[in-house]
């Protein structure tokens, strides 16, 4: 099985899991493959600027998030099932982010 | 002060008082059109004519300015920092606030005469949101008062759900709602953060948090300033829609009515502009503050745009692609360098004209068939050729292709961040750009080149010469930045160096 | 000293209103909070901004929600 | 005295804010929801109070009888407050747009749980 066929295999998973009625045609298919291609070489690209911090810790990082991109291969359904207009998820998210920005700035400007 | 200034107040007080009067007006639609076109005009046309200036509302000038009543006061007041405090609330009109606020401006003159145009009543309340809105969008860029800008930033916030509630579009009321939930918990996050800067400084004026800062009044690096940064970029978040309120944005631009999404997205790129200089102003001494802008745009730009690709509703498409470009802004406010903040100032103006263009263009399509679903859309382009040609022109002019607007400001933001040493941003800009160019040609592909399915009905015949006329007009304006680039830099480099 | 037990009544106050399963109670007892506030805010040298509250907190608030409760439905599913 | 009135005002609107927020997330009745949101509102408004607030300090009001001097070293800082006011009333609208839809929508659906009525639709 090729790497095609396994997104596509698990493009109609998702859609099974969420009921979207229709055929996976081959245009969504390509715009899914395109989304994953891009959200994989911009994170790739992002740990690449740890290199200001420290050029080993981001040699290290680079192969561990391809080997941990590799195991999750298909992001973008996953991610799109993440970021649906539910209100349950959007709060949640939102109350994870201002802890995470919260803790962030005390961190980061006592640290940085 | 002198009442040259006179213009600057009544950029904001114009729309008020007609949206409110509109209000009341709700059956006589003749009266309506003939107000609505009146402001409309005076929208764009007040700012252009106004002079630059500073407005001190009651006239309470600072005590260092104002003679007349500094005599006579005690020293403790005159002798100290007290002296060049600003007692009233501020508007700043500079160079810079001219540019965006007449954009903004235009961008509200045509969507409301489309507006006017296709509906065959026009109704007052529709009018009266978009004024308010913009109003309140207006004196957002132009206070130097914090809370002042809280204060207006709420009422954006419901006039936005007021034109999301009017539109008439399925689910719309529970995207409002959610909406107004998710903004109950995030801006009085805000408002706390004005708090904790009020306890610290003693001030909401800008122009004085900063003078207490920079000359040591305050301890720059106490926690408390720490945790009311990170709570007014929480709001600003918020404001912007940067993730993780990007699908509440996006949902809350696809549920308006095309008009009402041009403006909605003109009034989050301008708040995003208002808050973040706010940001950089005060806060930019802390370098971290800075990193994570651009790291949080690098996010939204990421996440904004996959999700653009994966969307099956072309409005909910554009709408995301709308959010993923404010990603941009972003980049060259956290750049922190002048000549990375005038491009991030440059590309606000520019998307503000682009997104809503897209927006209108990719309307006359709902217009003509009430249909937004990509896969039972197709073959419009026998239907509609001139503005099939004036949308594909608005997605170049996106995606930054020359000789239009965006290619002007994304090489500055490309160059800026090469200047900066970051390489890595630049590369992730421009895949990025290549995307979105080829998400938006998905989207034309299907709604007009491939064969027209059997069962789309065509509703409406002729588009109104309005909003071909005004989607000329946006383009012309796209076009002009496009060829001479430093029209705008000029007028915005004032700020960035003020603030960088 | 009093200031405490009025701080004490807003949070207990809140706490309670969300337990209620009855809605129209959750709905009165919101007053609790509002009015203890408007107190509180006397005691930290607001008046004026304890008399907006007052009206604010523990009247108009409560009638508002106990008017949505009213055009909906009275108990929590 | 255990504690100063100030900082307990301060924990009492952090204890306000928190209620709130968990309140927002966890409870899946609108209304009950929308109660909470108020609570937060409250919890930012009585954080500015305090933060004006000034320990031994008198009412920002000018009453004849006082003298300059002695009344600009005791008042309490009245920019917070004047602000204040404006957020409930701000806070008030907000609410009350809020409770509008949810009897709209409780029409459309026959239900109050936002598991169904703000679900992914």
């Amino acid at each position: 099985m090729n790497i095609y066929d396994f997104i596509l295999k698990k493009i109609k998973d998702v859609k099974m899991e969420t009921g979207d009625e229709g055929p996976v045609t081959n245009i969504s298919a390509t715009s899914m493959l395109t989304a994953e291609i891009t959200i994989i070489s911009s994170l790739l690209i992002g740990v690449v600027m740890l290199r200001l911090l420290n050029r080993a810790l981001m040699m290290a990082l680079i192969v561990i998030v391809f080997l941990i991109i590799f195991m999750a291969m298909p992001i973008m359904p996953k991610l799109k099932r993440e970021q649906n207009d539910s209100l349950a998820t959007m709060s949640f998210y939102v109350i994870v982010a201002l802890a995470i920005i919260v803790s962030l700035f005390y961190w980061g400007n006592l640290n940085v | 002060m002198s009442t040259e200034n006179l213009l600057i107040p009544l950029m904001i007080i114009i729309p008020i008082t007609c949206a409110l009067f509109l209000n009341l007006l709700h059956e006589k639609s003749r009266v309506v059109k003939i107000i609505s076109v009146i402001v409309a005009l005076l929208l764009p046309t007040i700012p252009l004519l106004a002079n630059y200036g500073i407005q001190y509302f009651g006239g309470y000038a600072p005590l260092a300015q104002n003679p007349t009543i500094a005599t006579g006061l005690p020293t403790f007041i005159t002798g100290t920092a007290l002296n060049i405090f600003h007692p009233a609330i501020t508007y700043v009109f500079g160079s810079a606030q001219k540019l965006m606020i007449t954009i903004l401006g235009f961008v509200a003159l045509f969507a409301i005469f489309i507006s006017l145009y296709e509906v065959k009543k026009p109704s007052g309340v529709y009018i009266y949101l978009i004024l308010m809105g913009v109003a309140s969008v207006m004196a957002m860029l132009l206070s130097d008062d914090i809370f002042n800008l809280y204060v207006f930033f709420e009422i954006a916030a419901l006039t936005q759900v007021g034109i999301v509630l009017v539109s008439k579009v399925k689910n719309n009321y529970e995207t409002a709602l959610k909406y107004l939930i998710v903004g109950s918990i995030a801006s009085p996050m805000l408002l706390l953060g004005i708090a904790l800067l009020l306890g610290v400084t003693g001030n909401v004026n800008i122009t004085d948090i900063v003078y207490s800062i920079k000359t040591g009044l305050v301890d720059p690096h106490s926690p408390v300033l720490l945790m009311a940064c990170s709570l007014i970029v929480f709001g600003w978040l918020y404001a912007a829609g940067l993730p993780p309120f990007h699908t509440i944005k996006s949902a809350m631009y696809s549920k308006a009515l095309p008009t009402g999404a041009a403006v909605l997205q003109a009034f989050s790129v301008f708040t995003f502009v208002a808050l973040g200089v706010i940001i950089i102003r005060i806060f930019s001494y802390l370098h971290f503050a800075e990193i994570f802008i651009l790291g949080i745009s690098l996010i939204a730009m990421v996440l904004g745009i996959t999700m653009a690709i994966t969307q099956t509703d072309f409005k909910r498409l554009i709408a995301f692609l709308a959010v993923g470009e404010l990603g941009y802004i972003g980049v060259g406010f956290g750049l922190g360098t002048v000549f990375g903040i005038t491009a991030g100032l440059f590309q606000a103006v520019n998307e503000a004209v682009i997104t809503a263009l897209l927006f209108i263009g990719f309307g006359t399509i709902m217009y003509k068939t009430k249909e937004t679903e990509l896969k039972k859309l197709g073959g419009m382009l026998v239907e509609t050729p001139k503005s099939a040609l004036l949308v594909l022109l608005a997605g170049l002019a996106m995606a930054g292709v020359p000789p239009f607007n965006a290619f002007q400001s994304k090489l500055m933001l490309v160059q800026s961040s090469l200047n900066s040493g970051l390489p890595e941003v630049a590369i992730i800009m421009v895949l990025l750009s290549i995307v979105t160019f080829m998400t938006f040609m998905r989207a034309f592909h299907t709604i007009y080149l491939r064969p027209k399915p059997a069962d789309l009905v065509i509703e409406n015949e002729n588009i109104p010469k309005v909003t071909i006329v005004a989607m000329v007009c946006l383009l012309i304006i796209c076009l002009v930045f496009g060829l001479y680039p430093q029209l705008a830099t000029n007028y915005l480099q004032g700020l960035a160096m003020g603030i960088a | 000293m009093i200031e405490y037990v009025f701080m004490i009544t807003t949070i207990l106050g809140a706490i309670i209103t969300l337990l209620q399963r009855d809605l129209l109670k959750a709905a009165i007892l919101t007053g609790i909070p509002g009015a203890s506030l408007a107190l509180l805010y006397q005691y930290l040298q607001a008046p004026d901004v304890a008399l907006t509250q007052a009206i604010v907190g523990s009247a108009i608030v409560p009638v508002f929600f106990a008017l949505a409760v009213y055009r909906t439905r009275r108990v929590e599913e | 005295m255990i504690m100063d009135t100030q900082l307990a005002s301060l924990l009492t609107a952090g204890a306000l804010i928190v209620i709130g927020i968990f309140g927002t997330l966890f409870l899946d009745n609108l209304i009950k929801k929308v109660i909470s949101l108020a609570f937060i509102g409250d919890g930012a408004n009585l954080f500015l109070i305090a933060m004006g607030y000034k320990a031994g300090g008198i009412v920002y009001i000018f009453l004849p009888g006082m003298s300059m001097s002695e009344f600009s070293q005791n008042a309490a800082y009245p920019l917070p407050f004047a602000l204040v006011l404006t957020s409930i009333v701000i806070g008030a609208s907000t609410m009350a747009v809020m409770l509008g839809l949810i009897i709209v929508l409780n029409k459309k659906y026959g239900s109050l749980s936002a598991s169904k009525i703000l679900g992914d639709n």
